[in-house]
């Protein structure tokens, strides 16, 4: 089984006529660390959702491991979904469910056994720094935290692939970069990464694989970019 | 589905219902609602057939012998007819007691009275109470082609008017007992379709996480039979307990209204609303969840 | 409020109508339907007094004459009798109309018949009735002491029954529909709180950005209003042709059934209905709003 | 009337007994910039939050122009609300109205005329960079969309102040720049900002006054400050 995502051609027009993605195409490999940046609006969020087919695309194809997204089913979706660790820009936390409900949950959805349960969300919540959170509910929680929760929940069924959206854009710099280190952790230990940011710093000291969307357009991908051209 | 699975499903009901209190007490108290409505003309139509079943038995074919005719005929024919297929019950009366009947009909007729007490004019004859009005008229023919049978006479336009109005009775009740139960069908999906669509997001984000549309679905199936669990109690307590009081007035005020028996009541209306308000309520679930598993 | 508020509050109401399209057609299908209800059961509750009025005016009193009194003296009795308080109408039969009256209730007894027409043993007299069925023993009594009356006579026993099955039916009939009624306020109010529940964030966001407390209500009652008009004007429309048609329908298959008219039944009805609808609708709006207005 | 906000000796214990804020003290006057700092879950948002009335303050007292926030009842709060423009670190947009009603909707709730609306909400979009989705409804919007919809609404009315918390989260440096440019514009013209922000490169640049917070307490208050000491 091929471990790689690969977009041939893939386009997106919105049901409004707004044009997403154009064109795009990108492969990325088992093992990869990839920023995707971009101007506001420029198709980030876009790319990140026809991926794990919120959003369903209009021309060219997508493959995730064996999965096509183009003529994927309905009753497949969920098995595509639990490949992929999502860490969405809006958070998406279930607000009657306490932190540690919400990070159980997604282990819940994939059957694990409640040992398991047990065992994991703590040490989840331990490394994105909520274990003193754990019983309250998302609007008991500053703005960074809901977005730790977040991270924790897309980290804690151990994916293949981690796609963030903005994980950070609501911490402060220290924390953020925890964040990033963490990543960077599971991605040598083998996961697939993937995160949509405006977080110039950290793009900028970590020196991955840069991809820059411009209006629906790839415009750059470069092995060990920088944020911005003139880095 | 393994063992996991339905613990995970039975916490989540019970988790979901505590949750959403707010919205489980507004849900509950309209499906309680209107499975009461629903129960009570249950009851009601239950009694009216009741009352039509009475009232028809109590519509009667006179038949007058020929005078002359011998005690021991009339007895015979009596018994013969005993066991004719429609008839329910049949009573000899003398024609002394026609003649008593005809006066406390007519207490104020003296001259009747003097008349029939002089030389009775009456005959003997039998009451004969048909099984259903529907049959009296056949009934009413097979005697009359008896030779001892002298005449026979029943109100034709009372039995016609009778099973008229009984079955436009029975059928107004079933009617609107069906036309009640489609209602509330409706106000229940709609209560229980609001309450979901409340949370649409969570079950939005659910499928974002890889959640299968069954995992998603079983909850909220089994809080919608919950649900209409505790409405159909709610709804038959109240019923159940109000019926027992009627039954106990009505026999003190109204002792001579037929009333359905409380038992036979109480446990066809009990049948019909706890099925009722928990298929609904499960359906309605699943149904309204649906709408929002397409993502 | 300006105007320029008035025209915010039309046109916010219409906007959410149209954006919650699907929240206001559950909340306007489930007020209609429990509306139908009430009303049907309205235009029941009316048909029943309706025919307990008309069977109870059927009872009468029979006066009879003292043989030999002059048809003079009857009919005069007969004129003062007629503006008697509690007279609805007299009308006088002679004793050959009660003979005819006999034989055709007895149409067998020969031998009736021969001696009823030979020499007539009844007497003339008068059938009262009475305006309402309570009266009819003080109305005998007054009959009896007048000179020329020989006997006065009425079922007593069914007049009793009559009156007191009357009195239970227009009980029951008001106590179902006041049941209803509050079945019904129950149901809506709870769609209604349940259609605001989930637009709770929404009242939240406004407060926030400086609306007052009113400026986020107005809307709300006017959408309730509009929900409850709607709702109510769909359940007549179903009531008013589901009526014309029973009544016609009866007409044929029930001509002796005393309908109620159709013009009052609706009217009364309608006033019910749409008062009743448009003001849960817009109460129930205002309550489930407050809950929400705390921040 | 003084135009001023000054915390004395406020504290905030949330319901579950956590403590958001410990006795802060702070005075804000008239047409200053604020930048509020500090590491995620510090107590900025509460702060905020105190001060425009969504949660209640444990004791002290928040001065804000003739409104003391203690004693302050449910009629006149309203009124406090108008004197702000408030940018929520979670956006809330009102799901079902487009971009343009969202932000008329904060003008038609203080009464404004339908001229001054027309003429005002296009104005206000144009400055934000959103005039080209006057017509989308937030789902249909990136996450920086969102945000600058929530800034142009708390700028609509005009208000004497600006309490931003976290406005540039979503937004790359680029238009993040832009839109602290537009504070600074606003800011010179007359109105008072306060903006919680975790984005250094802003902070550092600006060169405003700064007020850490660190655990509910204010660690810091330097004008012409950093980020961080260091800076
Ligand atoms: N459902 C939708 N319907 C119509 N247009 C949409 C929809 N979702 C997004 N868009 C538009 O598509 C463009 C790309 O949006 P996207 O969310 O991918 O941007 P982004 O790169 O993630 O931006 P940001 O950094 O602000 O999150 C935006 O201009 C947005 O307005
Ligand atoms: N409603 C609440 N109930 C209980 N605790 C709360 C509540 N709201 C916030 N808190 C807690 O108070 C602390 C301060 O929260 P606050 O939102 O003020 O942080 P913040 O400085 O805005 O952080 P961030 O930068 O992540 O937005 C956090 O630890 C949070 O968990
Ligand atoms: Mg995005
Ligand atoms: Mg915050």
């Amino acid at each position: 089984m091929k471990q790689t995502i690969r977009f041939e051609g893939v386009s997106k027009q919105y049901a409004n006529g707004h044009q997403g993605l154009v064109e795009v195409n990108l492969e990325i490999r088992r093992g990869e660390f990839v920023f995707l940046v971009g101007p506001s609006g420029a198709g980030k969020s876009t790319l990140v959702r026809l991926l794990y087919g919120e959003e369903r695309l209009n021309a060219g194809e997508i493959y995730v491991d064996q999965f096509r997204l183009r003529v994927l089913t309905h009753r497949q979706m969920p098995r595509l979904r639990r490949q992929l660790g999502i860490v969405f820009q809006d958070g998406k936390l279930l607000p009657s469910r306490t932190v540690y409900q919400n990070v159980a949950f997604a282990m819940e959805v994939v059957g694990a056994s409640s040992r398991d349960i047990k065992k994991r969300v703590p040490h989840v919540l331990e490394l994105v720094g909520l274990s003193r959170r754990r019983d309250n509910f998302p609007h008991q929680l500053s703005g960074g935290e809901q977005q730790r929760v977040g991270i924790a929940r897309a980290l804690v069924n151990r994916p293949s692939y981690i796609v963030a959206d903005e994980p950070t854009g609501n911490l402060d710099p220290e924390t953020g970069q925890d964040i990033m280190k963490l990543f960077v952790e599971i991605n040598r230990i083998g996961a697939t990464i993937i995160m949509a940011t405006h977080a110039k710093d950290l793009v900028d000291r970590f020196q991955k694989r840069v991809v820059a969307i411009e209006a629906g357009r790839i415009v750059r991908d470069q092995l060990r970019g920088a944020y911005g051209y003139e880095a | 589905m393994k063992l996991s699975g339905g613990l995970y499903v039975l916490r989540e009901t019970g988790r979901s219902l505590w949750r959403n209190a707010w919205m489980s007490v507004a849900s509950i108290s309209t499906v309680a609602i209107s499975l009461l409505v629903l129960a009570s003309f249950l009851v009601i139509s239950i009694n009216l057939n009741h009352v039509t079943a009475v009232l028809q038995s109590e519509v009667e074919v006179r038949v007058f012998m020929k005078s002359g005719t011998s005690r021991a005929a009339e007895m015979q024919l009596m018994d013969t007819a005993r066991h004719w297929p429609d008839v329910r019950r049949v009573t000899f009366f003398t024609k002394r007691q026609a003649a008593r009947a005809l006066q406390s009909e007519f207490p104020a007729q003296q001259g009747l009275f003097a008349l029939v007490q002089h030389s009775n004019p009456l005959f003997d004859g039998y009451d004969v109470f048909a099984t259903t009005p529907q049959k009296i008229p056949q009934l009413a023919a097979r005697f009359r082609a008896q030779a001892i049978v002298h005449n026979v006479i029943y109100q034709g336009q009372v039995v016609h008017r009778l099973v008229r109005l009984s079955k436009i009775m029975q059928w107004t009740g079933w009617i609107i007992e069906s036309l009640l139960s489609v209602a509330t069908l409706f106000i229940i999906m709609n209560t229980i379709r609001l309450a979901v669509f409340a949370r649409r997001r969570e079950i939005h984000v659910m499928k974002l996480v890889g959640a299968t549309d069954w995992f998603i679905r079983w909850p909220f199936v089994l809080e919608g039979l919950v649900l209409g669990l505790i409405g159909a109690a709610l709804s038959l307590t109240v019923v159940a307990n109000g019926y027992r009081w009627i039954v106990n007035e009505a026999s003190v005020a109204v002792p001579f209204w037929p009333m359905a028996p409380f038992q036979q009541v109480v446990s066809q209306t009990a049948l019909f609303i706890m099925v009722g308000g928990v298929l609904i309520g499960a359906l309605a679930s699943a149904v309204a969840v649906h709408r929002f598993l397409r993502v």
